[in-house]
């Protein structure tokens, strides 16, 4: 095992400001006498992806990296990537989560057999390994203090509460990193997220039943008029009208049955008929 | 940054602190993720020229050109950054500098960012160009100041070689102060920068002669660091996995190569008979084990440690313990299930809606370096290539003229990757007078990489202001008949230009106008919402992709409605334009609010 | 069981409709008939009727009809203005062949007019006020008791033949006062209801003497009436055999049913050589001027139509043949004398005696034109 | 649920409307309502008067009077008294309902009886071959305004607030569900409910004003489309297009809801009375 070299992890969504708070912490790391190591992942992950910053600090740091399963505190900014984190933090460490969900555009449709599946919010999942665990609602306390953008203030004072460096260095790092104007509200949730409870935890965020699989599309042509309306507005292109002005049915598996069609046909022309059995959607997709 | 301070500082952060302490006077480069912030983190500087290039090898050219001129330079890229600037590179090591010639080069083992994995060690012994690999960031300064030391003292280019760990890892730098080094003038000498083939054949013997001499301070030098004291094994290993053995195996005896082209071969040797069992672990190519292989030293190394991605503590615990150094691991525990996160596209983007037109119309997509290289992913999954920098014009050209495209072929670029490497391809569709439509995604900025100018912009990487490129007199100038500007958040007007476009014969032009929403400044327009009476949950809106659209608790025949996020809507409007039950409406501003 | 009571006309016409078996009365005000409204919206209430004043009379009538259709007696009530009003509903209510009844209070006009002096302007406005082909029912009560009479009769031909029945009558006889008997044991016409499978039920399909049956709506037959020309199933056609078909039978219903429409009152023909020609109020003036003009000699006689329409063509013709001189007299300036001579076909010498300034014709004046009509000779 | 077109007669159809004329969508999310609430179709009434909107009576099983111009609220208006059991719908369309058949419908919204009024604005007579009607928009081309329309238009919800319309709603054709739903919301309630339905003509409209056929027609109803709209819903919701796309500001959703004695002939119904 490392030697003296201790370890935390900060993760979140691209443009959650991941890489901000993780400077901060680094900072105040650093204004505590240690020598830090701080490592993300900039870039493309960027972009809406899951980014993540490892922090690592001792009398002398070697890898930036956190070996799995070491580290102190897992501090999360979104719920999905809490879970995606945790087999970093050892056994008995804790767990800091915003129990805001940020659901990816592609786990978005359940109107597509690709459809995944997000993650509900239950803090059991970390029983298990045995973890400290505080779920928070960061937004929620960062809003009654005035500035939603101080949610991630909230949650770096949560996870201070499970380091011991003295407060006088976490107000310095946060004093000199964040935006300028925004000090004393960014202050005001350090402190707030030090204090705050457990979050109550929100509706399960499961997804309805999946995609049943492509729907029929029936189309009554001794009604249909040619107006065109109908593969103007079908999300999956599915229809077209033929140089003839006649309505066809040109990509029938991708329909996904959201009768947009079928409800704006002025003409009662089009039906849309689910599968007649539902495609069982594989297991959700997990990351690493 | 004090002057004797001990700053906190990411391994770019440290190489442009090295350049600066080293007294450089000309900057430039291109950005690409991992090396983008070296010269945006001195850009503004006024003790030196700090440009970005339009590509790699203008940025090389510069560089060897400034360095010819007595100035110290610096020039950076990303790992295929080297490919396209390789043309300079290779003879620049014939040529040698005038004052210190530094590259730096930021490799992406685990393609965080990147279109491959390649290792630039390769081009170093292909260059016979001496290569640092810093470990940390306080080593990003140091070796930098090192190269540069090296360049001049050995007459030649010198490559430094980071990976994303060392870029973007930050670590305490102590900072020093800047070497005032005036630019020592010109000198003509035809013999040594005029590379006609009898003046080449000349200078390949002195770059071999070099090589020779590099290897002898490669041996003596402090770059070669040898630690640990626990017999049985040892470690040969460079960069950041140098970190990672020490991690796992804190006491063993390692021999950390800070430059790792050309070897120390002596040294290794040496260090090879103190042990029982040696190792190399390296990322990537097995670059140094098979140059000991080759010198006759038994070493193993790639048979424990993989060639596909990034290292880490864990992947080298593991190669160690399957070696029989390390007790076996207990297999890590399994995250609980969670979802897939790619990277999309920015809530508001404007290169989204082209890209729905694109497979509304059917066309066959070539693709090419940028944000909008993520429209090749579900929903939008409309880019149906994507190779290299400005490939995306020649690639269309080609597949037009076999005949094998069962739609309109359409080349799209960003306008960056445009002015970098697209404009040759666009003449050459124009020679050839390529049945294509090239669809130019103008953002006004280099998105990717987090916004950095071009030529294109009117900006300098230093903010004061130039003449911008006009890329529709470019395409016009270069003999394109047909070409069209349009507003990319209009869906229909978008769909009728690349229509028309694509019914001229011969190449065409369309070039979209709107800005990057997040570069140079965020733009931010009143935000959209949902009537959820209104939604009928066809989730048409998500064919878009856009982040800020997503679930809401309502359903309908059993669906998901959709809610937008207003903190992240940037109110381009396309998805309004998507929603055939015009469920989609602006949100109030507060006088309006205020009115009902 | 009868009752006989001091009644205005107005009053009549309102208890007649009540003992028809009207429920509904929609009206709009205007003078002379407003008293029908204000008695009807007093009597209704007690039958579980229902009264509503339009905006109009257009909506009036068309208030009349809507309620007719979801099965309820109706009818509505006006004057000169407000029955040109009602004509486009007339038209609609023939055609789509629904069962009410107009009562128009003549006035003197064109126009506003002359709105409290009577006048008999309207009668051929009643036949042929609405556009196109159609048949007209109008009844021409002389007398509160006829009011009475008339107006249950009325609602019993627009239920017998799904037809709208137009009562006719002057601003005199709405506002006089007599005594009527009140009849409580009338006869009243229910309107043929279809019997069957409601899915395979057509509206417009009669194969008996030319009256479809009609229910009401909610009564469990989903059906569609239409203004348009449509076809038996009642549904809009273009056809030009199925057009004819249709105007032919709304045409005929009444036309064969000609004898059971009609009444036509004589008085003291049987001998006479100059008859008068009179209906309403000018009927019992001309009734008097016979009896005076017969205590004087002169042998004279009357025939009064009770039915206006469908026009008693053959009884005026027989009256024709027999007299030298007929005498038609009516408050307007010449409107079914043209009806008269088209009957008489030259067999006698028609008199006209027309008037139009609001005031009434007296048996005496009628008298007088006897006498200088050849009623003088011996 | 019941498919919707068992409520059509569907021996009529294919109906005489032009190809891309929204009417029949609205027709079909008017009969997704009447499902929805589970209507007896035996004691629905529907009545309309004359044009392209009134014709949709025709098309569906139920107890339908194909009235006179401008006249259907008068008839609904006597259906009804008569025969208070039936749920009366009157269709009609913009000029119908706010030229010659302003005045009943005015008087039927004054009087509070208890029918729904949906009136489908195609802002232009389209039977009669797209002349300009009360709601052609100032500036817009009709076959009697070739150089575009002088006359200022109507603003049918305003004038139906006005005239005392105990519910006033408005609605674009080309939302289907927000459509039912504001229409059996209407239906349901009590008193006289008016639903302005916002449809397009492309024939005539379309053609003489350059928008386009019926899929561009549904856009445009959005840019028609610009108010700001009180709650549907008790969450509250308002509605806005970007100005430069809104030519013309028209509220949509629920404008009006108001509890009020309901006129029942000679009596009147309290609002808390069953």
């Amino acid at each position: 095992m490392s030697s003296s070299s201790r370890g935390l992890l900060l993760a979140g969504v691209g443009g959650q400001g991941v890489v901000l708070a993780s400077m901060i912490v680094a900072d105040a790391l650093l204004r505590a006498g240690h020598d830090v190591k701080q490592s993300e992942v900039h870039g493309m992950a960027q972009r809406g992806g899951s980014v993540f910053s490892h922090i690592r600090w001792g009398s002398k740091v070697d890898s930036p990296l956190v070996p799995l399963g070491s580290a102190e505190v897992l501090a999360a900014f979104e719920w999905a990537e809490a879970l995606r984190w945790v087999p970093y933090v050892q056994e008995g460490g804790a767990v800091v989560a915003d129990i805001r969900t940020i659901v990816p555009p592609g786990a978005c449709s359940d109107r597509r057999s690709w459809s995944t599946r997000y993650p509900d919010v239950d803090a059991q999942v970390f029983d298990c390994r045995h973890l400290k665990t505080r779920l928070i609602d960061a937004t929620a306390t960062a809003t009654e203090l005035g500035n939603v953008r101080a949610a991630n203030s909230v949650i770096l004072g949560s996870l201070a509460a499970f380091l011991d460096i003295d407060l006088l260095h976490w107000e310095a790092a946060i004093e000199g990193l964040v935006p300028r104007g925004t000090e004393e509200v960014n202050l005001a949730a350090f402190r707030a997220g030090r204090e705050v409870a457990d979050a109550r935890l929100p509706r399960l965020a499961s997804a309805p039943e999946g995609f049943s699989g492509p729907h029929e599309i029936d189309i009554r042509h001794e009604w249909c008029k040619g107006c065109d309306i109908c593969s103007r507005v079908c999300p999956e292109y599915c229809l077209e009208l033929d140089v003839d002005g006649k309505l066809a049915v040109v990509n029938a598996k991708a329909c996904t049955g959201c009768r947009l069609c079928e409800l704006l046909c002025p003409d009662f022309a089009i039906e849309i008929h689910p599968p007649p059995a539902p495609v069982v959607l594989g297991a959700p997709v997990l990351s690493r | 940054m004090q002057v004797g301070s001990r700053s906190l500082l990411s391994g770019n952060e440290a190489i442009a602190r090295g350049a600066v302490e080293a007294g450089v006077l000309v900057a430039v480069g291109y950005p690409g993720t991992p090396s983008t912030e070296i010269l945006e983190s001195i850009a503004d500087r006024v003790d030196m020229e700090v440009r970005w290039s339009p590509n790699e090898k203008v940025a090389l050219d510069v560089a060897l050109g400034a360095s010819l001129g007595g100035a110290r330079a610096l020039v950076t890229m990303k790992h295929v950054g080297l490919n396209v600037a390789s043309d300079t590179y290779m003879t620049a090591a014939y040529t040698g500098v005038g004052a210190g010639l530094v590259i730096v080069v930021a490799d992406d083992p685990g393609m965080h960012s990147s279109q491959n994995e390649q290792d630039t060690r390769a081009y170093a012994r292909m260059g016979g160009v001496p290569l640092l690999e810093p470990s940390d960031a306080s080593e990003a300064k140091e070796y930098t100041a090192i190269a540069f030391a090296i360049s001049e003292e050995f007459d030649t280019p010198v490559l430094v070689r980071t990976t994303t760990r060392v870029s973007h890892n930050r670590g305490v730098v102590e900072v020093g102060s800047r070497a005032d080094r005036p630019a020592t003038g010109f000198v003509r000498d035809p013999a040594k920068y005029v590379m006609i083939p009898g003046h080449a054949r000349a200078r390949r013997p002195v770059l071999l002669e070099r090589l020779e001499r590099l290897t002898d301070y490669v041996e003596a030098s402090p770059l070669t660091i040898e630690s640990g004291d626990d017999a049985g094994f040892g470690v040969v290993t460079s960069g950041i996995a140098h970190h990672y053995v020490r991690e796992v195996l804190p006491d063993a005896r390692i021999l950390k190569l800070g430059m790792s082209y050309p070897l120390p071969m002596n040294r290794i040797r040496a260090f090879s008979e103190s042990v029982d069992r040696l190792f190399v672990v390296e990322e990537l190519d097995p670059h140094v084990e098979d140059a000991i292989l080759a010198a006759g030293i038994a070493v193993e190394g790639g048979t424990f440690f993989s060639r596909v991605g990034e290292l880490s503590p864990d992947a080298v615990r593991g190669g160690f313990a399957t070696a029989g150094i390390l007790p076996a691991q207990p297999s890590a525990e399994a995250a609980p299930p969670t979802v897939a996160r790619p990277p999309v596209l920015c809530p508001g983007c404007s290169h989204a809606p082209p890209f729905l037109v694109l497979k509304r119309i059917g066309a066959v997509v070539t693709g090419d370096i940028g944000c909008y290289t993520l429209a090749a992913l579900e929903p939008l999954a409309a880019m149906d290539t994507c190779v290299a920098m400005g490939s995306s014009i020649g690639m269309a050209v080609g597949l037009a003229a076999s005949g094998g495209a069962e739609g309109p072929v359409v080349a799209t670029i960003g306008d960056s990757t445009f002015l970098h490497g697209g404009i040759p391809g666009l003449a050459d569709a124009v020679y050839s007078q390529a049945n294509i439509t090239v669809l130019i995604l103008d953002n006004g900025t280099v998105a990717m990489t987090g916004g950095q100018e071009h030529p294109g912009t009117g900006v300098t990487l230093q903010g004061s202001d130039t003449t911008p490129v006009n890329l529709m007199a470019l395409c016009e100038a270069l003999g394109v008949r047909d070409v069209r500007v349009v507003d990319p958040y209009d869906l229909a007007a978008t769909y009728t230009a690349l229509e028309s476009a694509i019914a001229h014969v011969g190449p065409s032009v369309v070039i979209t106008n709107r800005p990057c929403v997040e570069a140079p400044t965020k733009i931010r327009d009143r935000p959209f919402q949902v009537i959820s009476e209104a939604c009928t949950a066809c989730q048409g809106c998500m064919t878009l992709g856009c982040p800020s659209i997503v679930w809401s608790e309502e359903t309908y025949e059993g669906r998901r409605k959709v809610v937008i996020d207003p903190v992240t809507c940037t109110g381009c409007t396309v998805c309004v334009q998507l929603c055939p039950p015009l469920a989609i409406v602006a949100v109030p501003d507060r006088e309006d609010a205020a009115s009902v | 069981m009868s009752e006989t009571r001091l009644v205005q006309g107005n009053e009549a016409c309102a208890l007649g409709a009540l003992a028809a078996g009207c429920r509904f009365y929609g009206g709009y005000p205007i003078t002379p008939s407003s008293e029908i409204a204000e008695h009807m919206v007093r009597l209704l209430p007690g039958v579980d009727g229902v009264f509503v004043q339009m905006e109009d009379e257009i909506a009036s009538l068309a208030a009349v009809i809507g309620a007719s259709l979801a099965g309820s007696k109706a009818m509505t009530a006006t004057s000169g203005p407000g029955f040109s009003l009602m004509q486009e509903h007339i038209g609609f209510a023939t055609m789509a062949e629904v069962p009410c009844v107009v009562v128009d209070v003549m006035r003197g006009g064109p126009s506003t007019g002359l709105p409290t002096s009577p006048s008999q302007g309207d009668v051929m406005q009643a036949r042929w006020g609405t556009h196109g082909d159609h048949p007209a029912i109008v009844l021409a009560p002389s007398s509160v008791g006829e009011v009475f009479d008339l107006t249950i009769r009325a609602f019993n031909l627009a239920e017998r033949f799904r037809t709208p029945v137009i009562i006719i009558y002057d601003e005199i006889i709405g506002h006089t006062r007599e005594s009527v008997v009140l009849s409580e044991s009338v006869e009243v016409e229910s309107r043929l209801s279809p019997n069957g499978d409601p899915a395979a039920f057509w509206p417009k399909l009669a194969p008996g003497d030319g009256v479809p049956p009609l229910p009401a709506f909610g009564d469990g037959y989903r059906f569609h009436v239409t203004g348009l020309t449509h076809d038996e199933r009642g549904f809009p056609t273009t056809d030009s055999a199925e057009a004819g078909a249709l105007i032919t039978r709304i045409h005929r219903k009444v036309e064969v049913h000609r004898e059971e429409i009609s009444e036509v009152e004589t008085f003291m023909l049987d001998d006479a050589e100059i008859a008068i020609f009179a209906y309403g109020i000018v009927g019992r003036s001309a009734r008097e001027a016979v009896q005076r003009a017969r205590s004087a000699g002169v042998k004279a006689g009357l025939i009064r139509p009770v039915t206006l329409w469908p026009f008693p063509y053959s009884s005026v013709a027989e009256v024709a043949s027999q007299v030298d001189t007929l005498i038609v007299s009516e408050m307007n300036l010449g409107q079914l004398i043209g009806e008269v001579e088209r009957a008489a076909a030259g067999r006698a010498e028609i008199v006209g005696h027309l008037r139009a300034d609001g005031e009434p014709i007296t048996p005496t004046e009628l008298l007088d034109v006897v006498m200088s009509s050849g009623g003088s000779r011996p | 649920m019941t498919d919707v077109k068992s409520y059509l007669r569907d021996w009529t159809m294919p109906h005489v409307l032009c190809p891309g004329c929204a009417h029949g969508i609205v027709l079909r999310a008017f009969l997704e309502a009447v499902d929805q609430l589970q209507l007896d179709r035996d004691k629905l009434a529907m009545v309309a008067g004359i044009g392209c909107s009134s014709r949709l009576v025709g098309y569906v099983d139920f107890c339908t009077l194909h009235g006179t111009h401008g006249r259907a609220p008068a008839f609904a208006t006597g259906l009804k008294l008569a025969r208070p059991e039936l749920n009366v719908v009157v269709v009609t369309g913009d000029g119908d309902g706010l030229a010659i058949g302003g005045n009943h419908l005015i008087h039927a919204a004054r009087r509070n009886i208890d029918i729904t009024v949906l009136l489908l604005n195609n802002a232009i007579y389209g039977m009669t071959g797209g002349q300009a009607a009360p709601t052609t928009p100032e500036g817009a081309v009709a076959s009697t305004t070739p150089a575009g329309n002088t006359e200022p238009s109507f603003d049918a919800c305003k004038l139906l607030i006005g005239a005392g319309a105990s519910y006033v709603a408005r609605v674009l054709a080309a939302t289907p569900i927000e459509m039912t739903k504001v229409m059996a919301d209407g239906m349901s309630h009590r008193g006289f409910s008016f639903i302005e339905v916002l449809s397009d003509c492309p024939e005539y409209y379309g053609r003489y004003n350059n928008v386009g056929g019926g899929a561009e027609m549904l856009t445009w109803l959005a840019r028609r489309d610009a108010g700001v709209a009180g709650p549907l819903s008790s969450k509250g919701f308002v509605k806005h297009v970007p100005s430069s796309a809104t030519p013309a500001g028209m509220m949509t959703g629920v404008l009006k809801r108001e509890a009020r004695p309901v006129f029942a002939g000679v009596r009147r119904i309290e609002p808390d009375e069953s």
